[in-house]
């Protein structure tokens, strides 16, 4: 899955400190892997040195960037009986992700389909208008990551507005793949130079294709009612949110009022279908009591249900939730295990 | 701008400390107007989220007080009370939570002059501390400033 | 002042109703005139209505969109919302998000007897369509209505039953479960299965809306096949756990279906298709 | 639906020249919810109670804050008015605009921020206050009386005239009490003995009590109406059923010289004992410590010589533990022995007494048979000095309290020796003279006039020993403040009187509060005179604070007559301060998780397990249940569980948690 | 290893328990994961090393393994002391599970019962390591400024999974303090605020019942360092109270009982 390449060029690992600078030069505030420690997230980067581009995947996706785990959506203050209502601004700062990998720019897809299907979700949306993303294709992977499973893989340009690829000696490939790119490619023209015919396939991580994605899509629906599937492979789930959370693509979410004296707000929060008070009604129903049906339905959400609504894929086959995982849940394995049933 | 007015929350027992605190009141000994009482039955009612909750309501410094030892009108409840501050307190002391800000005190209800010496000297403390910028506050007044996580 | 589609109407309560023990009826007026000549719903539509400070929650609207200008909902008290919406007085603004939903379509009912079943709190869904097909009264045929509560305290809309039941155009059939009535209670006094056997409506040329706790609907549905009626005949409501209304908090679906958009209002046809996770 | 009333009482100058009430109404009236917000000048009174009953009708008030004084003042008050207009009482809240506010805070808009402060932080949390009923809770009708001196004999004697069952306990080996020590009483000069002993003895005869003497209470538990008192009745060393106290024993001891508590060391009295002649009951103790055989091992004389063989030296301490429905506290008092005085010799002089000495002294059952005589040479002393306000009133000793009954007993002490040595010259030296009562100043007036004591105002520096004689150094402030000495055979101090030693364990063994002198603290100085703060106990005599016979014996009568009040209910309603854990709609049923740490945390052992069954009767899952009776409500649990599935009533979560916002 | 899976399996073989709940390999080569194994035959499945850390004693409450009959469960000392936990705060029945107590010298051993279980801990060490005392000790150094902008930074990582809660075998509440929402005592979002209140909380709410497995902070995605926290409230409970949770069926939960002497030195 690529979108198409407007413009092709080539920069020099050496420039990329310099571009980054010109990034926050121009106002644009730049998120970008750092490494503390084992692990690496993304955070506002203000100096090229703290970048980890060496990276096989951040431990929290990059979602945040659109899709904060908390999120103002109103304040309001509280007269007498009135209400005074104060939406937030739909305004963002501009924001450059740089260095993430495809599976995470492709993951912008998703959400936006989810974002802006029917109804359009201004905060989100106006977050992604603000969002320039510069990929960074994948030198390496690990045994967690399934892109390929899913017909997509470590060069991909989807969701990128740039695609960077390390060609080895200093040497990036550039891929503009939006106007966004271009006008960012063009602004800071003296670092790039025209590309020949390089090739990036070979400097592309192997990511080895576990399972037919297609094909588990296919099947899924018909395994809604084999409940001891789920439950096996639900067993040693303990029901925490950790998958969710790390996701590029979940996109459950709460809405919530803080109030102080007379003021107050309306957040949105993550949420996860993994916890067990999730779907509770008031009267004390509950349509998933068992962590069995809660793991169904994520299964079900992402790999049958999205694509079907929404025609998109809700997983990337980043491996966030296997690596994050604390009972050792591996989403890749547990599909690979459909598809071969 | 005017001095810094530090704003004090009491959590306190009925029986002791707001009876102390009205015998400071009957006998009109004055003292600093900064602290807001809320009244429970019994320390032993105060739970220790409360004192979270008050500094992330915008409190500057906490007082919880009630009957010394020996003297809880429901015989125990301040020695269950001083159990779970002990070791909340050590919680607090070690996520680095300003303990100058909270104060432990018993109050009988014969303490009246106590009661307004302690207020005294705590707001006093705490003028001189300034306000518990330091603490999050559970009211977002400028939303929120970054999205993805970011080191102080 | 930017709008956004989490943005509420500011509702002002023009009334209130005590409905039962825990349950009230609100009438809502729009603050804003513009608000209220925008608005449009359908009959079986919902909304999240937001108390200020405490949250949102999600009820259909009660009144017909035959009559404009306001729209009511009926609720219990039961968590934070319900709570602190149970506590707002006359005057109080409220918000409300909606019309969510699709509807019953009353259209395609025209011309035929219409059925309405429900049990205590499940009534309200169905008093927007009861209403809405009174006002249109003449373009349907037999009206009947079976609702049952377990105490004569429990029934809400205890008005609106007595002009129903005095209208000569419509069949109204009210119960308590035993050991629920009054020494005054001069209704019938069984469960609604049982009520809706003796009252023999027929399944022909019909549509039955049910609307209850699930145990009313398990043992009516048989009933309502022995009376003839199709899957395709009989639609219900679903009132699954929601927040945004809008296709997005990942909560409500059943199966691929989401309730926000694709319900509340389904046939036992539609159901019957969908996965048991409701 | 929230529409609560706020009312803001000026208490005449009390809040109202402090805090601007109105506002403090006016910005009430604009917190959300609030649809009626006034001041008035007295809250309290009836015009005031009626503005509030009014509202509630009219408005249709869901709630009412009251801005006024303590809510430990006037809270059952405004519940009261509340009730009485239809609006449950437990959906009024005071704000403590006047104790908290007003009287400690100067005249400055902080003081009146901060009353506006109160009042929303009690809005806020009445707007939760959930209707509650008062629980009933069963009442054992049997009184508990502690200390049988004359304020535990009268209350006794009510309780048990009235028809319930009294236990009497008595620590020493006969009631009686410091009234069977005097001689004669104030004002009238009747003989204390002879109006006590026939009191003592109906207590004794009384079918209706129980008389524990040489008993302790050993702990009390429970609450009003349902109390269980463990009693520990000491071993006397005697069977009381077989003997007949025909005093053999007592004769016999060999041990006689140990000084007499009851004539206050001025007499002695053998090991096994009788502490008077007319002690009820008329059976001796064994004093352990001061008995041969129990230090020696041998001896036995007493056993030997008993007629009824009603000896039992291995008898054991008993423990009882009884059902009660009241507690009445008549612990009593004691007083500053005279070494408590540097200046007066710290009790080194022999004829430097206290007044109960002095009564000894002057009684006709006492060591000296009535007659006046000094301590040290048994001679009738010339010259006696009384002085007033030993201790008492001097914040220097730490007791900054009026002992009360010293002015008129020093009066009758000055008058009885006047009356007994004529020739005798009698001094007073007294700070000022305080005589209200009923005949009370007539009584000292006769001490002056008719009998010629010598009242000097002015302190006492000094008292010393020159040549036999004891010198009082003194100034006589009425005379400019001119210096005195007075050669004196005998000086009689009227010491403090003070709470018993062990009044603080004793008010902590019962859970009520005392004060900082260890008197037991009234519910209310002026309103509730006779209860304790903890309801079914109430308190009776000196122990309470200094006070005369009378005064005691009144204020024993209206315990008692509180006691009687409660036994006349067979149930009490108590307040439904109490926690309870929730119940929600299956399949949850309770969003305890069972753990049961609270059960252990509970003071009162409240805490049950209650089984939760499904339909066909297997056991779903256990959770925690509070007994209402039991509970206290002091919310203890509420605290420390993790769900806060528990929770107190009046106190909930909720409540504190919309206080704290509105902070 | 052969051991512990000849247990296994005679356990299974005589039906003395219906699952054995126990380790086995993961995803990687230092990961290992829980297994329940139903058939002897699959007892070859079972490892154990110093990689099973996680306390499997949290499954024991999980509604789909309470259906599956008795239980075998392979215990480190730590789940161990989960399982007398759970004795003193009424979850687990006596001889719901066999414990086969492992990774002490000596060998697994077969503990039917709650006594088993309590007498078979009595011999072993107690107490943190060296490590762990040290780690607080030099937390502890630091001046109070430092300790927050340490834990403030820890806790702005939190995202508010609940990893560590799901992972602990004594959160097992049925409405977690974060879900109360009348009050909501702990803001929803994962805001400054939200996630001191949740961490410290949870820390507070463990107080003197925490096991020490560290479950909790390998969970954690984020790494934040939760078992500092209980690690602190551990020592101090059992300093202050002695407090050892888990050692024995005693309902003496520190914060339930108390000295009239308990000694302080910061109440005026």
């Amino acid at each position: 899955m690529n979108s198409t390449v407007i413009g092709r060029k080539l920069t020099k690992a050496a420039n990329l400190p310099q571009l980054l600078k010109r990034l926050i030069g121009a106002g644009q505030q730049v998120l970008a892997p750092v490494r503390q420690g084992e692990r690496v997230s993304f955070m506002p980067a203000t100096d090229f040195s703290a970048v980890d581009l060496d990276y096989v995947q951040s431990v929290c996706s990059a979602k945040e960037a659109v899709f904060p785990r908390h999120e103002m959506m109103m304040k309001f203050t509280l007269t007498g009986k009135d209400v005074d209502m104060k939406p937030v601004e739909l305004t963002a700062k501009p924001t450059v992700l740089f260095g993430v990998h495809p599976c995470d720019a492709a993951s912008f897809t998703t959400l936006r389909a989810l974002f802006t299907w029917d109804s359009p979700d201004e905060y989100f949306e106006t977050k992604l208008d603000h969002l320039t993303v510069i990929g960074l294709s994948c030198a390496m992977g690990d045994s967690y990551c399934f892109c390929t499973s899913l017909g997509s893989g470590p060069g991909d340009t989807r969701g990128s507005d740039i695609l960077l690829t390390r060609l080895g000696g200093g040497q990036i490939l550039v891929e503009v793949l939006t106007e966004k790119g271009r006008a960012l490619v063009a602004s800071m023209a003296e670092l790039f130079t025209a590309a020949n015919g390089q090739k990036k396939d070979d400097h592309l991580a192997k990511i080895a294709r576990r399972f037919d994605g297609e094909k588990v899509k296919a099947q899924l629906p018909e395994r809604f009612n084999q409940v001891d599937l789920w439950r096996e492979q639900s067993m040693r789930c303990i029901g925490c949110g950790a998958c969710a959370y790390v996701c590029p693509t979940c996109s459950c979410f709460d809405i919530q009022d803080e109030r102080q004296r007379n003021s107050g707000e309306r957040l949105r929060c993550w949420d996860s279908c993994g916890f067990r008070l999730f779907t509770l009604h008031a009267s004390g129903h509950n349509p998933r009591t068992m962590q069995s049906e809660r793991w169904r339905q994520r299964v079900m959400h992402k790999f049958s249900y999205q694509p079907q609504r929404l025609d998109v894929w809700g997983c990337v086959g980043c491996g966030r939730c296997s690596r994050g995982c604390p009972v050792d849940m591996n989403l890749g394995e547990h599909l690979q295990q459909l598809a071969e049933l | 701008m005017s001095e810094f007015e530090p704003k004090i929350i009491a959590f306190v027992c009925n029986w002791c400390t707001y009876a102390g605190a009205d015998l400071t009141g009957t006998s009109r000994i004055k003292y600093s107007s900064n602290v807001r009482i809320i009244r429970l039955p019994c320390t032993g009612r105060i739970d220790f989220m409360l004192i979270l909750q008050a500094f992330g309501q915008g409190a500057d410094g906490i007082i919880v007080s009630g009957c010394h030892p020996g003297d809880c009108h429901y015989t125990a409840g301040n020695y269950h009370a001083r159990r779970r501050w002990m070791l909340f307190r050590r919680l607090m002391d070690f996520v680095g939570v300003d303990l100058r800000r909270v104060h432990f005190s018993w109050v009988s209800a014969a303490e009246g002059a106590k009661w307004a010496e302690l207020v005294n000297q705590v707001v006093d403390e705490v003028r001189t501390l300034g306000p518990y910028k330091a603490f999050p506050q559970r009211f977002h007044e400028n939303g929120f400033p970054v999205q993805l996580t970011v080191a102080n | 002042m930017v709008k956004t589609i989490f943005t509420p109407y500011r509702m002002r309560i023009a009334a209130v109703t005590e409905e039962a023990p825990a349950v009230k009826t609100f009438r809502l007026e729009f603050v804003d005139p513009q608000d209220a000549e925008k608005f449009k719903f359908r009959a079986g539509q919902f909304g999240e209505y937001g108390v200020f400070g405490e949250g949102e929650s999600t009820f259909c609207i009660a009144s017909p969109p035959t009559r404009s200008g306001y729209i009511e909902c009926t609720f219990r008290q039961a968590g934070r919302v319900t709570t602190a919406l149970s506590d707002r007085d006359l005057g109080d603004i409220i918000g409300f998000r909606g019309p969510y939903g699709n509807t019953f379509p009353i259209e395609q009912w025209e011309g035929k007897n219409l059925l309405f079943i429900a049990g205590g709190i499940g009534l309200p869904p169905m008093r927007c369509v009861i209403w809405n097909v009174l006002d249109l009264r003449d373009r349907y045929k037999d009206v009947s209505i079976v609702y049952g509560a377990r105490t004569v305290a429990d029934l809400v809309y205890k008005n609106e039953l007595a002009e129903w039941g005095s209208r000569p155009d419509v069949n109204l059939h009210i119960t308590v479960d035993p050991g629920g009535e009054t020494l005054e209670w001069k209704g019938k006094i069984g469960f609604v299965p049982k009520i809706l056997e003796e009252a023999k409506p027929t399944g022909t040329n019909s549509i039955a809306v049910v609307c209850g706790p699930p145990i009313m609907i398990k043992l009516t549905l048989p009933v309502l096949a022995k009376l003839g009626f199709a899957p395709e005949q009989i639609y219900t409501t679903l009132e699954n756990r929601m927040k945004c209304g809008l296709g997005k908090c990942g909560r409500c679906n059943v199966g691929s279906v989401m309730v926000c958009k694709d319900g509340p209002v389904f046939t036992l046809a539609q159901l019957e298709k969908l996965p048991q996770e409701y | 639906m929230a529409r609560i009333g706020v009312f803001i009482c000026h208490c005449g100058e009390n809040i109202g020249s402090t805090v601007d009430c109105a506002a403090v109404a006016k910005a009430a009236g604009e917190l959300p919810g609030v649809v009626h917000s006034v001041d008035y000048k007295y809250m309290c009174s009836d015009p005031g109670q009626s503005m509030i009953k009014d509202a509630i009708r009219t408005q249709k008030l869901t709630g009412v804050v009251v801005g006024a004084c303590s809510p430990r003042m006037h809270e059952p008050t405004f519940r009261r008015a509340c009730n009485e207009a239809g609006l449950n009482p437990f959906l009024c809240e005071m704000a403590n605009l006047r104790e908290h506010c007003s009287w400690v805070h100067e005249k400055l808009p902080d003081t009146t921020a901060k009353a506006i402060d109160l009042v929303r932080i009690l809005v806020e949390k009445v707007k939760r206050n959930k209707p509650l009923s008062s629980i009933k809770v069963p009442v054992t009708k049997r009184a508990l009386v502690l200390g049988g001196g004359i304020a535990g004999i009268q209350a006794a004697l009510d309780i048990a005239g009235a028809g319930h069952e009294v236990v009497l306990v008595e620590r020493s080996p006969s009631i009686g009490g410091h009234m069977a020590q005097l001689s004669e009483t104030f004002p009238t000069l009747d003989c204390s003995q002879c109006i006590l002993t026939p009191r003592m003895v109906e207590v004794a005869q009384h079918p209706n009590i129980t008389l524990y003497t040489y008993s302790e209470l050993e702990s009390l538990e429970g609450f009003i109406g349902n109390f269980k008192a463990t009693i520990r009745k000491r071993a006397r060393g005697v069977d009381e059923k077989l003997c007949t106290g025909c005093g053999v024993c007592t004769q016999k001891c060999p041990n006689k010289k140990i000084p007499s508590e009851f004539n206050e060391h001025l007499g002695t009295r053998p090991a096994i004992y009788v502490p008077f002649p007319q002690a009820v009951p008329n059976k001796p103790v064994i004093d352990r410590d001061r008995c041969t055989y129990y230090s020696k091992g041998k001896c036995q004389v007493c056993a030997k010589m008993c007629p009824t063989k009603a000896i039992r030296y291995d008898q054991e301490d008993e423990l009882i533990t009884i059902d009660i429905g009241a507690v009445v506290a008549a612990t009593g008092f004691t007083i500053k022995g005279t070494d408590f005085f540097p200046e007066y010799g710290y009790g080194q002089y022999p004829n430097v007494i206290t007044g109960l000495q002095f009564e000894r002294l002057a009684s006709a059952s006492g060591p000296t048979l009535g007659v006046i005589r000094r301590p040290s040479d048994n001679e009738i002393p010339e010259n006696v000095v009384f002085i007033a306000c030993a201790g008492s009133r001097d914040s220097a000793k730490r007791l900054s309290y009026c002992s009360k009954i010293c002015c008129m007993y020093t009066a009758k002490h000055a008058m009885l020796y006047k009356h007994k040595v004529h020739e005798g010259r009698a001094h007073v030296f007294y700070m000022d003279i305080r005589a209200g009562g009923k005949m009370y100043d007539e009584f000292v007036r006769r001490a002056i006039e008719e009998d010629q004591v010598n009242y000097i105002r002015g302190r006492v520096s000094r008292v010393f020993e020159r040549n036999g004689k004891m010198i009082v150094k003194g100034v006589d402030t009425l005379l400019n403040g001119q210096s005195i000495e007075i050669e004196a055979d005998l000086v009689v101090l009227a010491t403090a009187m003070t709470a018993q030693p062990d009044a603080e364990a004793t008010a902590q063994r019962m859970k009520i509060s005392y004060d900082a002198d260890h008197f037991l603290s009234e519910a209310h100085p002026k309103l509730r005179p006779v209860e304790m703060n903890t309801a079914g106990i109430f308190v009776a005599g000196a122990c309470q604070a200094p006070k005369d016979i009378p005064e005691t014996v009144a204020q024993a009568s209206a315990a008692a007559s509180k006691v009687v009040g409660l036994f006349s209910r067979s149930e009490l309603a108590r307040e439904p301060v109490v926690a309870t854990v929730n119940r929600t709609a299956p399949p949850l049923f309770s969003t305890c998780v069972g753990c049961f740490l609270c059960e252990t945390a509970c003071p009162y052992q409240a805490i049950e397990r209650d089984d939760i069954r499904g339909r066909d009767g297997q056991l779903i899952r256990q959770v925690a249940k509070v007994n209402q009776g039991v509970c206290q409500g002091c919310g203890t649990c509420v605290a420390l569980c993790r769900s806060k599935a528990i929770d107190l009533q009046g106190f909930t979560n909720e409540q504190v948690f919309a206080e704290l916002l509105a902070v | 290893m052969e051991q512990l899976q000849q247990m296994a399996r005679e356990l299974l073989e005589r039906q003395q328990v219906q699952v054995i709940i126990g380790y086995e390999a993961g995803s990687e080569a230092n990961r290992r994961r829980a297994v329940f194994v139903r058939r002897a035959e699959d007892v070859s499945r079972l490892i154990f090393d110093d990689a099973c850390r996680q306390n499997l004693a949290t499954y024991l409450l999980k509604p789909e393994v309470l259906v599956l009959g008795k239980i075998g469960m392979v215990v480190r000392r730590n789940t161990l002391r989960s399982l007398m936990q759970y004795a003193v705060e009424n979850q687990l029945a006596d001889e719901r599970v066999i414990a086969i107590g492992i990774g002490e010298e000596g060998g697994p051993r077969l503990l039917p019962n709650f006594a088993a279980v309590e007498e078979y801990l009595a011999q072993l060490p107690r107490g943190p390591s060296a490590a762990e005392k040290a780690e607080l000790k030099k937390m502890e150094q630091l001046v109070m400024e430092q300790r927050w902008a340490f834990w403030r930074e820890e806790f702005d990582r939190c995202i508010k999974c609940y990893a560590c809660r799901a992972a602990c075998p004594l959160c097992y509440c049925n409405r977690c303090i974060t879900e109360v929402n009348q009050p909501q005592w702990i803001p929803v979002a994962s805001d400054a605020l939200g996630n001191l209140e949740w961490n410290v909380i949870r820390a507070m709410h463990l107080a003197g019942r925490c096991i020490g497995c560290g479950s909790c902070a390998d969970a954690c995605p984020q790494g934040i360092r939760i078992d500092l926290l209980n690690g602190l409230l551990a020592r101090e409970a059992q300093q202050q109270f002695a407090a050892e949770p888990g050692y024995g069926q005693r309902k003496d939960y520190a914060l339930a009982v108390f000295k009239p002497d308990d000694k302080e030195e910061f109440i005026r």
